[in-house]
């Protein structure tokens, strides 16, 4: 994990520590730094947890959307940690910027009086429990059995991918997933639209 | 990195199982549409995960997670859209209620 | 001419008025606030407040001989006048009691035109506001009394045709009461006379030409 | 929320531009019912309103009035002729001179007083005077109305500054005059105040071209006002209503030319009309009005003859007005007041109170077109038009 | 001028070396981090509170008045009597208000207006953290506080700040469209998101090496700086506040420190979404004589300037209009204005001039007759006699 600092930031040179001309440090002889950012991350990483599950639980949706939209957020945070910068930005724009705002609108108009009130939960409750921690056993024993191919730890400090490498990736190799994507969201437009609209040729 | 891979992926696998009970239990249909969202966002983790720590192109497990974001608010608008046509015409969105295919 | 022109025109009077209001003077454009406490605007001579009785030098010798016109002519009827009585209770020209209640009174000036006697007038003093509704607003006599001079200082012009006719009333009236001691006097003369001349005709002495 | 109700079954085919479909055909959705109420900010003064709103079209709007209602008829009745002058004050408080005018011509007219020629030209300068305040201040609360935040008001107030001080002189207070007397005015105004007078007659029209600079052709005001709150000039005519309102709606009624009263006839002025009778005429007939009173004031400044101002007959009454006692009878004065046609009808039976009294005020039936114009258009647009009406509540509830 | 320029970077550099002395490198980082925090938070209330006052004194300048002076000299206690004023005001929660969600919402609106204060190049070497995505940072943290204010109008459970929050959101997305848009053509000519590198850019060939002398800079610093005060609220897009409509908008069940948040929320989003405008399109510090620093301030306050001249002089738009002002002129303006920077950018000097100014202003014309019915008609007034 390195903070990107950078040279033409706040801090002055000559105290950092070893600092490559990319302007970028590592600081693996920094212990106790690398302590606290791992703490971070893992405090990011219960609070998703925690507002996942209040998001599932509560009764008014209003409050589970503004839990999911704190879920969202943190999400946004373990990118950072993984370096993914833009996709972090992409997620906080689109997630909460504009999908979040549609939830919460949905939910507006279609919420009537002493909804909360009502059942919301169905009777597979506990079925779909059970089923659920079986497979997150399974899953977990799963991930810790399998010997993942990690690269060594130099490669792993490799600098962030950048917005350039993204921008050339999109429109080079992925340029085709890349235009569907487009006619996909033209179609869910206009689809949304119709299906929506209130219909005025009474 | 100094968390290892595996953390990531136990929290992804974590809010993944969440966002399905989320989906199985949930009455509401908006309420169900929010779990899945839940589950989009958790497989995203794990894409990018992959991506940093194992792949030897960085690039491509960002670009599939961009994908998978611009896919989910598609379909988010596509599903609220028959949500609110449906509560027009149905004066409910309870899931086990619309369980016609004609109303 | 393009869209937003006529948008702009107006930021521009706004903007010149913004300028103005430091470089211009008061009356060109600039700011002309004043700062009520420090600075006052100058008052103007007919500006009417609550009313006031009228005294000449002395408070008690008032103007206002408690004729109740004021009263009945006030809209809101806020005047009210209890006539005062001496020891064997004959009606004096004097009011012992005269109260104007300020929270009915609408200052409209009504009651100083109606005075025939001009004892009441419309005062300039505004700054008086009090903290209880009951007690000080039902203001009696003495709260009400001020001097002729302080009458002189805040309506000059009023107050001194007023004055002045008056003072010509006061002239006609020492006129008629010498005319009229005269007379007495002459009518005290006139059995002498009368007795020494019976046999004389009075001469018709032709009554004091009034001016 | 309170659903749709019954009420709007019938489908009402009222102004072109929406038509309130029945509701039960199309898919049903929730209308919100809110009280644009007493304490508002912009209600001028204390009004209601109980609008009905689908999303932010007004579908139905209910005017509630009388929460000024201080029985201003009733107590006239009880008090002297020329007791309840300055009561007249209080009925439309932004113009006390034109109200004064009003009450004023009607006595005369039931008691046959003539009112000599210095008086009468006093009266128009003041009437015309008070125009002015009015029309500068209406479109400066429009303005506020409109969102932009207190400049057109305050620079207008600087304007109405100037000529209250002319009214604080002349009559004593700057708004509550109390100036007019039957046959004649409390004071005669001394040269120095027509000097004064003259001074602000001249400078009115820059003010008038930077304000005009300012608001006639915005873009934002144009597109708020325009097509806005239209009124039909057969509705118009059919609800009574009278004033800026009728004209800019292209109805060429204007009580000083129609009546002629008091010297009006001598003086060359013209009345503006508009041609649709949107919101935006009204804003420009008002303008245009201005420039006409300006017109009117130059030409009463330069015919001011020098006189008496109390007619004969009245003189024994300034010193009692209580025993002035009008013949038998009955008499019904009306004023081209800035709001519209302000009349006083009074039925005197020869004692000293009058037997019935009776004021026409022009706000409050201005107010009863206010739905239909509102009916189809947005919220925001019928605060708009509430502000465009110029309504003073003194005057609506009495 | 150099140690004027640098001024505040070396006095942080000396705490930090004289820090450096007792304590562990590891902590004179955290150090360093802390002071660019510390900074920004005192930055942040000062400026909105000082904006305060200097919007009541131009406001009332313009309107021919003094605005306050009574507090301290010139008034310039005014911010601390309104702040005790706020702090000691009663807070009113109304009865059946969504208690939780009526306390969250100003503090969920407060955090993004700090935060983005992360990103804004205050001078040379003065940036808190140059982030190699600082723009989209700056965009998509502005785009949460739409969930905020509905929040808030939701949870008051009040008919009018419902109103008031419908029109903010239907406010905020459409305007956040045109102002990404429009933000991109600067990224295609800097080829890098980052807030430094795009003012490092803009030095060239002293003050004309500005984005927003060329045609589509300009053009697009029109879109921005529009949709920037559309953004905040403010004048002539302030309809989820409007008093005159909806008496408060979406804060009208708000009263006390509550009241105090949205306020200074909306100070600082006006002050960052200035200085964000200066720093694309003005040249953020870049300035010939004076320090850094105060060319980005001067800026800024200029931006600010306008958007209070802004609020004193028109009048406000209706729902329907300022929607259509975003989505039919200036959302296809900036789609056209990326077009027009593409080709300034590879066509060479004459024709690239010349067909970008002729290519905006076609479009602009276009668009206004496309939009007719929002334009002002000619109305002639005649005279009954």
């Amino acid at each position: 994990m390195r903070i990107a600092v950078s040279d033409a930031s706040f801090t002055p040179p000559r105290v950092q520590g070893r600092n490559t001309r990319k302007g970028l440090t590592t600081l693996s002889m920094m212990p106790p730094l690398e302590f606290i950012i791992k703490m971070g991350i893992y405090a990011l990483m219960t609070v998703c947890v925690a507002g996942a599950l209040l998001s599932v639980l509560f009764r008014n949706l209003f409050h589970a959307a503004l839990a999911l939209t704190g879920v969202l957020l943190g999400i946004a945070g373990i990118y950072l940690a993984l370096h993914a910068d833009f996709l972090a930005m992409i997620q906080v724009l689109i997630y909460v910027g504009a999908v979040m705002t549609l939830v919460i609108f949905a939910i507006m108009l279609t919420e009537r009086f002493g909804d909360a009130s009502l059942r919301q939960f169905n009777h597979q409750s506990w079925a779909a429990l059970g089923g659920g921690i079986l497979l997150l056993t399974f899953l977990v024993r799963m991930i810790q059995t399998t010997p993942w191919p990690v690269k060594n730890q130099a490669a792993l400090a490799s600098p962030a991918v950048t917005v350039v490498q993204l921008g050339e990736a999109l429109l080079g190799p992925y340029v085709f997933p890349f235009e569907i994507i487009s006619v996909i969201l033209i179609a869910a437009l206009i689809g949304a639209i119709v299906v929506a609209r209130k219909d005025l040729e009474a | 990195m100094i968390i290892p891979l595996e953390h990531f992926l136990i929290f992804a696998a974590v809010l993944f199982v969440i966002g399905l009970c989320g989906t199985l239990v949930r009455r509401n249909i908006v309420g169900i549409l929010m779990s899945i969202e839940l589950m989009l966002n958790a497989v995203n983790i794990n894409l990018v995960a992959f991506s940093r720590s194992t792949s030897l192109d960085p690039v491509t497990g960002q670009i599939f997670a961009i994908f998978v974001v611009a896919l989910a608010a598609a379909a988010v608008a596509v599903g609220l859209a028959i949500v609110i046509a449906l509560y027009r015409v149905r004066k409910t969105i309870c899931a086990d209620e619309i369980s016609l295919l004609k109303w | 001419m393009f869209f937003g022109s006529g948008v702009i025109k107006g930021m521009l009077v706004t903007l010149k008025a913004f300028a103005a209001s430091y470089f211009r003077g008061p009356d060109k454009g600039g700011i002309f606030t004043v700062q009520y406490p420090e600075q006052r605007l100058a008052e103007k001579e007919n500006f009417r407040n609550f009313p006031f009785l009228v005294y000449d030098k002395t408070p008690d010798n008032l103007r206002c001989v408690a004729c109740d016109i004021c009263a009945k002519e006030c809209p809101p009827k806020c005047i009210t006048i209890v006539r005062e009585f001496d020891k064997d209770n004959k009606p004096l020209k004097r009011p012992a009691v005269f109260s104007i209640d300020h929270t009915v009174c609408m200052n409209c000036g009504i009651c100083e035109e109606a005075c025939p006697f001009d004892a009441i007038f419309m005062d300039h003093n505004f700054e008086i506001a009090s903290t209880d509704r009951q007690g000080d607003l039902l203001l009696q006599k003495e709260a009400l009394l001020k001097s002729n001079d302080y009458f002189n200082k805040i309506r000059p012009t009023d107050a001194s045709a007023i004055d002045a006719k008056r003072a010509e009333a006061e002239a006609k009236k020492k006129a008629a009461e010498q005319a009229a001691a005269a007379k007495a006097a002459a009518a005290a003369a006139a059995p002498k006379l009368a007795a020494a001349a019976a046999d004389k005709p009075a001469v018709p002495t032709e009554p004091p030409k009034t001016v | 929320m309170t659903t749709r109700t019954n009420s709007l079954k019938t489908t009402m085919q009222t102004s072109k531009n929406y038509e309130v479909r029945d509701p039960q055909s199309s898919i049903e959705t929730q209308t919100l019912a809110i009280n644009v109420g007493p304490q508002h900010p912009s209600t001028h003064g204390v009004f209601r309103m109980n609008v009905v709103l689908d999303g932010e079209v007004v579908t139905s709007l209910k005017p509630v009035m009388g929460y000024l209602h201080r029985n201003h008829e009733q107590i006239a009745e009880n008090m002297s002729y020329a007791a309840s002058m300055p009561y007249t004050d209080r009925l439309d408080y932004f113009n006390s001179m034109t109200n004064n005018f009003g009450w004023a011509l009607t006595v005369e007219k039931l008691a046959a007083i003539d009112v000599p020629e210095r008086v009468e030209y006093v009266r128009v300068i003041m009437a015309e005077l008070t125009r002015l305040v009015n029309h500068v201040s209406a479109i400066g609360f429009l303005l506020n109305d409109l969102g932009a935040f207190f400049t057109p008001v305050l620079y207008a107030f600087r304007e109405r500054e100037k000529i209250l001080d002319i009214f604080e002189e002349v009559s004593g207070s700057r708004m509550m005059c109390n100036y007019f007397r039957f046959g004649g005015l409390r004071r005669d105004v001394t040269p120095a105040v027509l000097e004064k007078i003259r001074g602000i007659v001249n400078k009115f029209p820059a003010f008038l071209d930077e304000f005009e600079t300012l608001l006639t052709k915005n873009e934002i005001l144009c597109m708020r006002c325009q097509n806005v709150g239209i009124l039909p000039r057969d509705l118009a005519v059919n609800a009574s209503i009278t004033g800026p309102l009728l004209r800019a709606s292209g109805v060429n009624y204007d009580i000083r030319k129609v009546d002629g009263y008091s010297v009006y006839n001598r003086f060359e002025f013209k009345v503006p009309l508009g041609p649709k009778g949107d919101v935006y005429d009204r804003y420009y007939v008002r303008i245009l009005e201005m420039r006409e009173s300006l017109k009117i004031l130059d030409q009463a400044l330069k015919g001011i003859p020098a006189g008496e101002i109390m007619a004969k007959k009245m003189l024994p009454f300034v010193k009692s007005p209580r025993n002035f006692k009008p013949p038998v009878g009955e008499a019904y004065g009306r004023v081209e007041g800035p709001k519209g046609e302000l009349g006083f009808y009074v039925v005197s039976d020869g004692t000293a109170q009058p037997w019935r009294y009776h004021v026409r005020a022009p706000s409050f039936i201005n107010l009863t077109i206010l739905e239909d114009m509102c009916r189809g258009q947005k919220l925001a647009d019928a605060i708009v038009i509430l502000g465009s009406i110029d309504i003073v509540l003194g005057e609506v509830d009495r | 001028m150099e140690f004027m320029d640098q001024i505040f970077v070396n006095l942080k550099s000396t705490v930090l070396t004289l820090a450096g002395g007792f304590l562990p490198p590891w902590a004179v980082i955290l150090l360093c981090a802390a002071i660019s925090l510390g900074v920004i938070a005192v930055i942040g209330p000062v400026t909105m509170m000082y904006l305060t006052l200097i919007e009541r004194k131009v406001l009332a300048r313009m309107q021919n008045r003094i605005g306050p002076n009574r507090t301290g000299p010139w008034g310039l206690l005014q911010p601390l009597a309104d702040g005790i004023k706020m702090l000691t005001k009663e807070d009113i929660v109304p009865k059946n208000a969504d208690r939780i969600v009526h306390l969250v919402a100003p503090i969920l609106i407060v955090i993004p207006a700090l935060l983005v204060f992360a990103v804004i190049p205050f001078g040379k070497n003065m940036i808190p953290a140059d982030l190699s995505v600082g723009v989209l940072y700056f965009l998509s943290i502005s785009s949460t506080t739409t969930i905020a204010i509905f929040s808030a109008s939701w949870a008051s459970r009040n008919k009018y700040s419902l109103l008031g929050g419908m029109r903010a959101v239907a406010q905020m997305i459409s305007y956040e469209i045109p102002m990404v848009l429009s933000v991109v053509p600067i990224l295609l000519v800097t080829q890098s998101l980052s807030t430094g590198a795009i003012v490092r850019a803009q030095g060239a060939y002293g003050g004309w090496g500005w984005f927003v002398f060329t045609p589509w800079g300009f053009a697009a610093f029109i879109t921005f700086f529009l949709c920037a005060v559309a953004e905040c609220n403010r004048s002539p897009f302030d309809l989820p506040e409007a008093e005159s409509e909806i008496v408060a908008g979406f804060h009208t069940e708000y009263s006390g420190m509550k009241f105090a948040l949205f306020y200074m929320a909306e100070f600082m989003n006006a002050f960052t979404l200035s200085a964000l405008a200066a720093t694309l399109f003005l040249g953020g510090w870049q300035g010939p004589w004076l320090p850094s620093w105060a060319w980005f301030f001067i800026k800024t306050y200029a931006l600010i300037f306008i958007m209070l001249w802004f609020r004193g002089t028109l009048p406000r738009f209706r729902v329907d209009q300022m929607m259509n002002l975003a989505w039919k002129f200036l959302l296809p303006l900036s789609l056209i204005n990326i077009l027009v920077a593409g080709f300034w950018h590879f066509a060479n000097p004459p024709l690239a001039i010349g067909g970008s100014i002729a290519m905006l202003w076609a479009s602009g014309w276009i668009f206004t007759r496309l939009n007719r019915d929002y334009t002002p008609e000619k109305r002639t007034y005649l005279f009954g006699e």
